[in-house]
């Protein structure tokens, strides 16, 4: 597998068709520990960034197809999560600057940019049960030697979701719960968990 | 969903469209955008600018502090939810009037990170900015984590105080003090009855039993610390009012300035009722009370509720509090 | 019935208690009866006193408007409920200032019967009254009967300006004309959503299906002129501004004065929705707005809903609204 | 049958007893033709005429018991029917005027007089649906040679009431209401028969 700048963008969109059906999951939990926005982000977010894609050139580089949903995320429904994702995006894309056709080699390097940026911006770390939770985990899984690194990623993924909700919140609202956190479901790491299972769908 | 809107998808931009129909001679917006609004002759050259913002479905809260003695400019973001950083980003640079600029707004994750984005590409346009969070919710964090507490309506101190110290002439660094005393002697708590439902989605911002309260809540609903049966406004009171003043440890002989805001639907009457109790307990405890404000400055849409307020005085923070403001939401004479 | 109140009975007590402690540099209560309250420095020696009332439940109706360029005195009622003819008298003779007193109040049957008895106590103290009526809901009567109109929220305008008038000395009669002319030339029509819950009683105050609205409605929920699907908020404008321009017969090139009123739990947003509407329509007739008015200036408790007034306008009415004013909840620099 | 002053008293305050009892009726008609506030007006009136009458010397004249009752009344919960009937009770009270004991033949040009004095105020007749299309039949009951003349006038009111029930109310906040009145029951009217009906049960 490798893709094109042109490639990507319409593996993305349709990764997207098919993410955005979890809105309502993601609006739900984040309504049980959070304030109930993240199923607007995680859709009005979709919907920019799919707009912004169809508005790009072909000739788009892959590293300008990330940028693009960056600047399109963080401007849609601007909130926690889509501030942090843009800034993970814009760490990420600096992977991939000079390359031309992304394969899974990239990935691992890519999804741990993005990571260590918003443990940076967010001053927060794995088992601070927020998106790292499930994000690390990923990005190991991607550098792995796994036959299907995906396959190996997503069960991480949901791993780090898993056992993160049994942990008490410890960044953004969430942590106001304190001890009622516990129990709960991140709706932040279950995104991503989301993510990932709607580009298997879609584009595996 | 009973709300008097058209397509909630237009709600904030119809409702900035209406308080810029309504006030053009207090407020502007400096392009195209009317997510931002500033204060009608921004920027004053020479004056330390103030931005604030956050998400809407708070009025007055954010944009009815933008004015003359308050702030200069704010950024608006859907319901409940952040503004973009492009957003603030320029306000910000809407109003600069060459001597910096001071964010002033609530610690909500979704707002710092976007604020300090904005920060970053400020800096670039060579605006100095300094950033002061609003603290104010002792339901939120205990006293030790005093920094990652959440911002609600005590930051009303805060703008005063400090749009106050701007418009006399103070420097960056001077303003961004004020704030910052000012914050650190405010204390909230507030109370939910019923919540508010949230215009896009249709859900409520949370969920309470037909005879009970939460006490600490937030302004988004987020939990409290105290669930139960309502009581009377006079528990309540007695509820909230310790945590206050343990808080602040204000003593007696103390003087402070009290807010009791309503959420959104509970009616100024019962407000009142609130006030007279804190006024009672206060003064049981030799504490005066130099500056009231009883009325809805930061609401949570059509929540049922209140908080209270209190911020512990000395001269040159009443002076602050006392000094003119006009926006179209907030006198000062 | 979730309400921050203590014994029901003691509500209205407690809030002008409240009310009291928090405002006694702008109001005082003449006597031992917290139901009558004045101005902080009446009587206003050879001024014309001016006395409002009546039931509670409508902050900041009518308390809100007792003070300089105002009103001069308030008695106060239970909540929906007139105050009794003895309060009104002793409102009146603490507000007489020698040029005689007008009474300003709202068309309910409780109130003029009971202001009807005391003005004949005050004939009796030789204290001369004139009695303007707040008949402005024109939903509540056609325009031929529009003397036996109900009086809403369009009063605020009629206090404003004949407050105004008493400020510069007008004599009683003129005072009297200046209020009588703001009334006939004001119109109001309202719309609600859900009810007040009554603090005595537990019941509410009207009822509606959950996708219901009621056009016309009365601020203590008396019926309107249509029931029906809620609808958006620029169609309830429309319902709403047709009948009000035809009652006062507007024309392009005229001035009016809006005020778009909250009546109690609906939000400041959802106002400024209806505002930008009312001044499109307004707009596209050649309809200019010199006065804006947006907020909550005569509710009913926690009832959703809005009501939106005009008042035409000439020089002299503008000038009279553009005077200064200052109570606790209102003020006009 | 004759009464002092005192057992006028009495008399009234055993009324009352029974007459509280019809509250949540009153407050219920009211509330479906005008304000829903009758049923307050109509216990703390009551409540406030008890406490004033057991104030009131034993030596009390007829005439000023029923000044105190109007006093009490017009205070208790100030409203139209509060001010209407103590302006119709301080009417009445000039009937008794040099009236130590209170007969039958009192209570007719009684309740004329105060029924007179509501119409002035309230600028009302039979047949505006107010408390007069009850209490003007009544009054003419009281003075007509009819053997029970409380049982006539009970049927009387009882009659005018339910005839006003038809027609369209002219008078009051139920006048807003305009056609939708037709059909619903008159508060005002109502209550005063049931204060003729609860005297019947105390003291007949
Ligand atoms: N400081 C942080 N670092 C990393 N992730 C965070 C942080 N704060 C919150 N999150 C993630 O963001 C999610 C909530 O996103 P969102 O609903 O956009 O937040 P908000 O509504 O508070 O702005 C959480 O579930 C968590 O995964
Ligand atoms: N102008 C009037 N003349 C005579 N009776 C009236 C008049 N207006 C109202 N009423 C009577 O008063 C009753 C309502 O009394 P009340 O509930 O005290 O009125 P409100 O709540 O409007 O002050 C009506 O049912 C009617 O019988
Ligand atoms: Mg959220
Ligand atoms: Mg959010
Ligand atoms: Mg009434
Ligand atoms: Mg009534």
């Amino acid at each position: 597998m490798a893709n094109t700048g042109a490639e990507l963008s319409k593996a993305i969109r349709a990764c997207l068709t098919e993410f955005v059906k979890c809105a309502d999951e993601l609006g739900d939990l984040d309504q049980a520990i959070g304030d109930g926005d993240l199923g607007i982000t995680a859709s009005s977010g979709s919907n920019a960034v799919d707009a912004a894609l169809a508005e790009l050139p072909e000739t788009a580089t892959p590293s300008e197809v990330v940028l693009a949903c960056a600047k399109a995320f963080a401007n849609a429904n601007p909130s926690t999560m889509a501030a942090l994702v843009a800034g993970g995006l814009l760490a990420g894309s600096k992977t991939l600057r000079d390359v031309d056709e992304v394969g899974m080699d990239h990935v691992g390097s890519f999804v741990k940019a993005a990571a260590d940026s918003i443990g940076t911006r967010g001053k927060s770390q794995v088992g601070d049960k927020t998106i790292l939770d499930a994000m690390v985990p990923a990005a190991e899984a991607f550098s792995s030697d796994a036959d299907n690194k995906l396959d190996a990623a997503i069960t991480a993924a949901a791993a780090g979701v898993e056992s993160s909700t049994g942990l008490q919140s410890r960044r953004g609202r969430a942590s106001w719960l304190q001890e009622r956190s516990i129990g709960l479901q991140d709706p932040g790491a279950t995104g991503f968990l989301r993510f990932l299972e709607a580009w298997r769908t879609a584009n595996a | 969903m009973k709300k008097i809107i058209n397509d909630p998808a237009d709600f904030v931009d119809e409702f900035v469209e209406g308080i810029l129909l309504a006030h053009p001679e207090l407020v502007k917006t400096p392009g195209d955008d009317k997510r931002i609004l500033v204060r009608a002759d921004a920027p004053v050259r020479g004056k330390v600018g103030i931005v604030t913002g956050g998400g809407s479905g708070h009025l007055p809260l954010f944009k009815g502090y933008v004015g003359a003695g308050l702030c200069d400019g704010v950024a608006i973001g859907n319901v409940f939810s952040s503004p973009s950083s492009a957003q603030i980003h320029e306000a910000t640079k809407a109003v600069s009037g060459g001597a910096g600029v001071l964010y002033l707004y609530g610690n909500y994750g979704g707002d710092v990170f976007n604020f300090d984005l904005a920060a970053d590409l400020a800096e670039l346009d060579d605006i100095e900015t300094k950033t002061v969070l609003g603290r104010d919710d002792v339901a939120s964090q205990p006293r030790e984590r005093a920094q990652d507490r959440r911002g609600v309506a005590g930051i009303l101190f805060a703008y005063k105080a400090a749009g106050a110290a701007a418009e006399r002439g103070d420097n960056l660094e001077q303003v961004a003090a004020v704030a910052e005393d000012i914050i650190e002697n405010t204390a909230t708590m507030g109370v939910g009855l019923t919540p508010t439902i949230l215009p896009t989605t249709g859900k409520p911002s949370f969920e309470l039993e037909e005879d009970e309260m939460e006490i600490g809540i937030g302004i988004h609903g987020e939990p409290g610390i105290h669930r139960g049966k309502l009581e009377s406004a006079d528990s309540i009171v007695q509820h909230i009012l310790e945590p206050l003043v343990t808080d602040l440890s204000l003593a007696e002989g103390d003087s402070v300035a009290v807010l009791v805001n309503g959420l959104g639907a509970t009616p100024l009457e019962e407000l009142y009722v609130l006030y007279r109790k804190v006024h009672q307990l206060l003064s049981d405890k030799g504490i005066s009370i130099a500056k009231p404000y009883v009325g809805e400055y930061a609401t949570s849409l059509e929540m049922a509720g209140a908080s209270i307020s209190l911020l512990k005085l000395n001269d040159e923070r009443l002076a602050l509090l006392n000094a003119p403001a006009r926006s179209p939401f907030f006198q000062e004479a």
